[in-house]
């Protein structure tokens, strides 16, 4: 069963995934009302009935639920934001997500095709021996002298000297919170308490606060100084220390 | 009895790991194109289907020999080895696009795929199906197909592949698609919100 | 035209590296050693010396196929062509990383390149470019260039190898040349994150 004719039963709609990207993109069924998070648990317990992973269908699906993710991302930003962000205009967001659905459809058609070939091809095989050594062997003596232009080796080091330029996110992204900063909050909360509520941690934050201090969270879990807790979608998160630094080595 | 051209030419495919064209038997063996196509055509027949073990095989732009599928099952048994395990659809999407768009880089895979590109891009590279052919302006290593490529798909060359263009939506469905993103965008941007 | 036990056994011995013994190819075939026997007769009267370009040849451990001499010249012209072929980008930058840095290991070559290095390194020892000297203290195996490598860059020693910072300002900058290509390298790894 392929990913269109996913059933689903949500607060705002009820019926297969394929109606419900049509009633999205013709506006009657407001993303920003749609539970995209009850989308992926509703994915997943199909797939955890039906017990195995049709790979092709997940696949279809990510992209999917990516793309409405991105409009909503979209949607749910301020529109001073907007502008900030992606200096788009509605109906160049349009195009280019367009664009991209039809390029991303092509290369998964061509794919096919490339599977049908391999498929229909001859049971031949190739032979993947090395050489014999008597034909491998470069010999210092039959090596012609200066065939190739040590420039080259020159230019190869300068090419991987080169720092590819960084990207200008300036436009994306106006720092007001630093990551760091987050982080060194983050830890002096939890040298005060073992577990807290992410609520309390960003509470009366703006959005982009909010937004770097989930950074800062998965910054922290990844050097093991915290994990945390959401019993369900849109529940409050429970941060809880893994192990205090100890005041000895780190003050 | 094969005449001595034959044979050299037989030796030569026997050797190399890519197919050779008549222009490379040529210069190797200093044979005139007349005699290599003679030779050619003599090994076309010594390797004809069902006369021996081995075919004579034009694919990925020149000669090669390969086992005859008679031996498949042999060959299976002996190597423990499928010929290509079947590529699973990330994989074969991802040598879609180096294939249509080669060179190319991971990162533009990545973007027309939407999802990380790493895990099919390390697989192909490992079973030979592509390879790198330097850099993108920005650093990013390019990838291009390999002549193993042409020779599992069982293509003369990358010319054999097919417009991709032809499952491109048709302009009544792109229009369809766009519309309905257009009507999405404005009715956002008519939309104050908070 | 040879019996068809004949010919799978042709075609294991195409496929494989290494020579085969009797028992393995009735392993993988499911014949009897009397018919492995017969067909390996057979095999033995078709690639008797001057039939064909292929020799069959009864090894320590078993039966192998190989060129026959005849082809040696016409092999030594191509494949020699191929060796003094340009090297590949990947190969290229490989190369001098090995050069400029040398000795240096393949983790260390994958670090600064941003791509795994397996297959240029292969390429490169094959060609006698480079060669294995030692391990370094965490038993990763150290590459070094060859005297080859000099001679066929025209190169009287590792002193000649040209300044790169006539390509590029930023090799000027001080500092050791290693860490400034592993800083770039990682840099680069950080950009082409998708």
């Amino acid at each position: 069963m392929g990913v269109a004719e996913l059933e689903f039963d949500l607060d705002v709609f009820s019926g297969p995934f394929d109606l419900l990207l049509t009633l999205v993109l013709r506006e009657e069924v407001d993303l920003r009302e749609l539970s995209l998070a009850e989308v992926v648990v509703g994915y997943i317990d199909h797939l955890e009935t039906r017990g195995e992973l049709d790979l092709e269908a997940t696949t279809e699906f990510i992209v999917l639920i990516a793309a409405l993710l991105e409009l909503k991302s979209r949607l749910l930003l301020p529109g001073e934001e907007i502008d900030e962000l992606l200096e788009l205009e509605p109906n160049e967001a349009a195009e280019e997500l367009l664009a991209r659905m039809l390029e991303a459809r092509r290369y998964r058609l061509a794919a096919t095709h490339l599977g049908e070939l391999l498929a229909a091809a001859p049971a031949v095989r190739y032979r993947e021996a090395p050489l014999p050594l008597e034909l491998r062997r470069a010999d210092l003596d039959d090596a012609p002298a200066g065939v190739w232009d040590p420039a080259g080796l020159g230019k190869a080091i300068a090419g991987l000297l080169v720092r590819p330029p960084q990207l200008d996110l300036s436009h994306v992204l106006v720092a007001r919170v630093s990551v760091s900063e987050r982080i060194s909050h983050l830890r002096q909360l939890l040298r005060q308490a073992v577990e807290l509520s992410f609520d309390d941690v960003v509470s009366g934050a703006d959005r982009m606060t909010v937004a770097v201090t989930v950074f800062a969270l998965l910054e922290l879990y990844k050097r093991g100084e915290l994990s945390w807790d959401q019993a369900e979608p849109f529940g409050e998160i429970t941060v809880r220390a893994m192990s205090r630094p100890s005041a000895g080595t780190r003050a | 009895m094969s005449s001595e051209l034959a044979r050299t030419l037989e030796a030569l495919l026997f050797l190399s790991s890519d197919p050779l064209s008549a222009e490379e038997l040529a210069e190797a063996t200093g044979a005139g194109d007349l005699d290599i196509a003679g030779a050619l055509a003599e090994l076309q027949q010594t390797f004809a289907p069902g006369a021996r073990g081995l075919l004579l095989r034009e694919v990925a732009g020149g000669y090669t020999l390969a086992s005859d599928p008679l031996a498949e099952d042999a060959a299976r048994a002996l190597l423990g080895r499928t010929r290509h395990s079947a590529l699973t659809p990330a994989q074969l999407e991802t040598l879609a696009i180096v294939a249509y768009l080669q060179p190319v880089s991971r990162p533009e895979i990545a973007r027309i795929r939407g999802v990380n590109a790493e895990s099919p891009v390390a697989t192909l590279l490992d079973r030979s199906l592509i390879s790198e052919s330097g850099r993108s302006e920005f650093g990013a290593v390019l990838y291009t197909t390999t002549s193993l490529f042409l020779k599992v798909f069982d293509l003369r060359s990358l010319e054999d592949l097919p417009d991709p263009s032809q499952w491109d939506a048709t302009a009544d469905e792109a229009g369809e698609l766009r519309d309905r993103l257009l009507a999405a965008g404005e009715h956002r941007a008519g939309t104050t919100l908070e």
